[in-house]
Parts: structure tokens; C-alpha cells; sequence
């Protein structure tokens, strides 16, 4: 799994299982750089493009693509909208296949989160439909919400 | 749609086209809003065509924002059509749960024009069969 | 028009409508070409209406596209207009003597559709006075 | 006078005279690193959006700004095509009330200058107007150019 990111990179455990990589991956391969900070409006802008990219790069297009695109787009505005900074991480996972997004901060968490994941919240800021729209979206979703900030993790298959 | 990018709004009979381009930030949404209501009252118009098919992506935010956008250029008059949306933006709002209501979405930008009862008079200067007229008066 | 950006092509009845906007890179002028082109071919278009409202500066290079895309698309049977230049941009190019021989330039979209062949059929739906049926049938 | 580039903003003839600067200006006085270097797509790019961004923020606008960003625009390209790499400084002459541009490579020069600026010239690569069109727009117009390089100054009168 080749995590864009720190702290995934680094994972022992699938290192072994690793298949080449594009090259245009392989730079973002256990660098410590590649955390993308998520504070301002063209922060949200920058990780789309990233992820964007990333997507093309193994050829995942159309609605696929999107929905990736989409979940990145509405877990980056969240965080730098309601907490003011946080980060992201992009990974590849091409031996099961997927595309792994983690969005992490360290603001006040969601405590109504379950009315929020039932469709029963009416936003001031947005639609609403941001959560619950990835949920939708990703082939798989979790997210963890505490006083001490939030961890939201959305994974999408591609390939056949 | 880099930073300090204007909003492009190019007037078109009585109506407003504006193309959305590429990655359209908050910041971007947030300013079209603001130049397309300043275009209605200045160059009295009665509608607006937003056309998506230069579009990357539409997420949660830049639906409110399109929404926003077309409640308030009702207020002033001006009708809303939103056209191009390619279909996997559509079925990423599908799923998603967004319905974009109150706002008339339309496969092209003819259907758009259409839409406002603009159709075309023209001799066809090619291969035939191709004439619309007074198809959908609006 | 941030590095990546893809040229947006919005067809409308048989011709194609490219809107610029922002800063034109050399790569995406390069980009332009080649998209409206291809587009030509597919969508069977006779006629390209490039917009020019969003635009920052047009320099004597992307004149020379402009100039480069107009005579390719003409070889394929698609007449070029260019509508939308602002004034302080004519006057610069007026400055620097570049011409745009060879390319039909009009002040708006209305009458680069105009250019074509397409006029507007509709109900005024609003104040009077503002119908322009049949005006300069290309 | 207030050089967005090292080697000028020195000029300590000039220093006694300078009035206040508008904030947005005054991170770019005696800045070493405001030198813009010239050799991409993206480069000349940046070039047009900074020499923009200045005119704004000392209110020439419309035409006087087309004339200043269009030759920015001409001069960078011609670096970048014609010599693959080059560097671009703009100044703001608060004192004169002019906007100084300058573009210097060490490329091979430009033998038929004299051609070039007498609008007999057909290119190549163009229309074979950017030099002799800067000259037009410029108020003040200067190019030396031999074999160790080419230096351009273009300046242009603001206010009233
Ligand atoms: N990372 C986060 N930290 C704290 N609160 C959040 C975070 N993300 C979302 N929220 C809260 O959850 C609500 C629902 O978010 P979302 O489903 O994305 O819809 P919207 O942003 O349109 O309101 C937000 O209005 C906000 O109050
Ligand atoms: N900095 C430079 N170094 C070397 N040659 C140059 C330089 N700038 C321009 N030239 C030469 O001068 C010619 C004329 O340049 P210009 O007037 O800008 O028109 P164009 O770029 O359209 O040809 C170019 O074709 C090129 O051969």
C-alpha cells in the first residue's frame, strides 16, 4: 500500500508486497512531505487536483473518479471549515485495489454525528450532505468523532 | 480556477452565460454569486445560464452555492438553468442524495437558451435536418 | 487557467462555443487548438465562437493561435468569430499593429450567432422593444 | 525607487527618497529572492499575474495596465523560447510615477535586431511583433543584445 503520506508509508507489513510503481507515484512514496495540510480555501483546491491526479494515474475515470474527487472535496472544506486546520492523506492500495482517504484534525468533533449519518440535519452552512454523501459514496467509511477531533477514512475499489 | 481568477459572465440576448471552468473553489463560488446579482441588476437581465461542462467536480458546497445563487436571481427576476452537467457529476449528486430543487437543470446549453424561449431562426447552411425552431417556448 | 486545466467546449446548436478566461498559458493556447479541432470533427460543427470576455491579456502569441486555429478550423469547413475583446485589449493590440487578419471579430456573442446565421425567435416575456428577429442573416 | 529585485533595490542613490510603500509592495523591497526567474510556461505565466497584481495595487488599470502586462507577457516569452532561461525584475518608480520592466538573459542574442524592429521581420515561431510591439507600447524603450545575451528595459508613465 503506498500511502501518499508519513505515517502510512512506513507500514512494515505490506512493504513486502509492493508491486512497481507508477512513476509518477513512487516520489510520493514513504516521503514525509506528502501530508497535505488542510487550512485554507486553496488547500481544498490543491487536494482535489492531487487526488484528481492520483486518480488518473491509474486510470480510474468518469463516476469512479468522481466520487473519489467528491469525498476528498467534502472531508477538506469540513476540516477547514468547522475545525480550521487538519490534514489528509491519499493512499493506493494496489494490491486490493483501492484508493484510501483519511482526513484527520484535532477540533472539537461532531456530537451529533448519528443525527447527521440518519439525514435528519438541516446545515446553516452547507446542504447537509457532505457526511452522509460519502458514506454514500466510498466503498467503505468510518469515522471516529471525539472531543478530541475527528478521523474519517473512505476507501474506494477500482479496477475490475 | 487559480486564486484571483474572475468570474466570466458573458451576455447573451437578455440572459447571462456564465461557463464554470475546471476546480472551482469556495472562494470562486462565493464571488459568482456576488458578480452574476450585480450583472442581472446592471445589464437587466432575465436569465441566468450556468453551464457546467468545462466543470470537474460539484460537490455539496458548490450546489448550495448554485442554489443560493438561483433563489436570489429569482428574487430579482432572473431565471436560473443550469446545463451541461456531465453525467457522472450527476450521478456523484444521485448518489449523494442532492437534488439541486429549484433549480431547472438541462442537458445543453441550447436546451437552456430553449428553455428562457430562445430557439433559432436560420436557414441551414448544411446538411439538413439539423433546424429547431420554436421547440419548447419557455 | 491554473496547469492542468482542460479548454471548455460548449456546444450549441451546430457550432461550438469556447469561452476564455483568466491568464492564457502557452500550453493551454497549444491545448485549444487541438481540442477545438477534434471537437469539430466530432460534434460536426460549422462554426467556432471564441469568446473573449474573461480574458486578461491577449499577446501577440496567443493572437497567432488564434490566427493558427481559425485557419485550420476554416480547411475543415468551420468558420472562427471571436467575439467579447475588451476595448483596452483592442487598443493594445491596435498599438502593437497586430491585425488578426483573417478572423471575423465581433463585440458580442449575439453577433458572433449572428455571424453564423443564428438569430434569436422568441416571445419577449419581459419589457417590450428588446426583439432582434432575422438581423444579419449570415 | 522600489525594485521587485536584489541588484536594484540597493540603488542607494535613490533610498532618501523613498515614501512610504503600500504594504502589499513593501515585502518586495530589497528582497533578493523577488527576481523572477524565467523558463517555463508556468513562469511566464506568473510574470503576467504579478506585473498585474502590481498595476492594481498602484491603480493603473484598462489600457495602462494591458500595455504593462502585455509586454511582461511578450518579453518573458521570448526568454523563455528563445533562450530557455532568463530573469524578469519589475519596479515601481513612486518618485518618476513609472513601472519599470526589465528582462535579461545570456542567451545568443539577436542578430537581426535592426530587421526585427523595423517590422520586416517573419517569424517563425509568431507574428514577429513582440519586440517591435513592446517598443510601441513602452514609453521608454531600450535593448542591447550581442552575443553574451539580451537586456530589455521597458518603462511606462502612470498617474495622471
Ligand atoms: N471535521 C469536523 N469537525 C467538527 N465538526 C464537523 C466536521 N465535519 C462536519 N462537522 C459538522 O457536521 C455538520 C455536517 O457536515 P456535512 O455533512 O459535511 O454537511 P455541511 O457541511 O453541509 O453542514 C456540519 O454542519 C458541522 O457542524
Ligand atoms: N531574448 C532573445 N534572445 C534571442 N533571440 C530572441 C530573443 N527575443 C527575440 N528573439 C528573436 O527575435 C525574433 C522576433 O521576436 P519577437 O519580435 O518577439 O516576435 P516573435 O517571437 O513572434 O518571433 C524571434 O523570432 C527570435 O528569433
Amino acid at each position: 500500500m503506498f500511502w501518499l503520506g508519513a505515517e502510512f508509508g512506513k507500514a512494515p507489513r505490506l512493504a513486502s508486497l509492493q508491486p512497481a510503481l507508477p512513476p509518477a507515484m513512487a516520489a510520493y512514496e514513504d516521503d514525509e512531505d506528502s501530508v497535505f495540510p488542510i487550512e485554507s480555501d486553496a488547500d481544498i483546491s490543491h487536494a482535489r487536483t492531487v487526488i484528481r491526479q492520483m486518480c488518473g494515474l491509474v486510470g480510474v475515470r468518469g463516476y469512479d473518479a468522481q466520487k473519489v474527487v467528491t469525498t476528498v472535496s467534502e472531508l477538506a472544506r469540513n476540516i477547514a471549515r468547522y475545525v480550521g486546520k487538519g490534514e489528509m492523506r491519499f493512499a493506493l492500495d494496489t494490491v486490493e485495489q483501492r484508493i484510501v482517504i483519511v482526513a484527520k484534525d484535532e477540533g472539537p468533533g461532531i456530537p451529533n454525528l448519528d443525527e447527521i449519518l440518519a439525514g435528519n440535519y438541516k446545515s446553516r452552512t452547507g446542504l447537509g450532505r457532505g457526511l452522509i454523501g460519502c458514506r454514500k459514496l466510498a466503498d467503505h467509511f468510518d469515522i471516529q468523532t471525539s472531543a478530541r477531533g475527528t478521523h474519517v477514512r473512505a476507501e474506494f475499489r477500482y479496477g475490475k | 480556477m487559480s486564486m484571483g481568477e474572475s468570474v466570466t459572465c458573458i451576455p447573451l440576448w437578455d440572459c447571462l452565460l456564465v461557463p464554470l471552468h475546471g476546480d472551482v473553489s469556495d472562494v470562486h463560488a462565493d464571488a459568482l454569486v456576488t458578480e452574476v446579482l450585480e450583472r442581472i441588476q446592471r445589464d437587466e437581465c432575465f436569465g441566468v445560464l450556468v453551464d457546467l461542462s468545462g466543470v470537474w467536480t460539484l460537490d455539496s458546497y458548490l450546489c448550495s452555492v448554485l442554489a443560493r445563487l438561483a433563489q436570489a436571481a429569482r428574487l430579482m427576476g432572473a431565471k436560473t438553468v443550469l446545463s451541461g452537467m456531465r453525467p457522472e457529476i450527476a450521478m456523484t449528486l444521485e448518489a449523494m442524495g442532492i437534488e439541486l430543487r429549484g433549480i431547472e437543470t438541462v442537458a445543453t446549453l441550447e436546451d437552456a437558451l430553449s428553455s428562457m424561449g430562445i430557439t433559432r431562426t436560420r436557414e441551414s447552411n448544411k446538411s439538413s435536418g439539423l433546424e429547431r425552431l420554436g421547440e419548447r417556448e419557455g
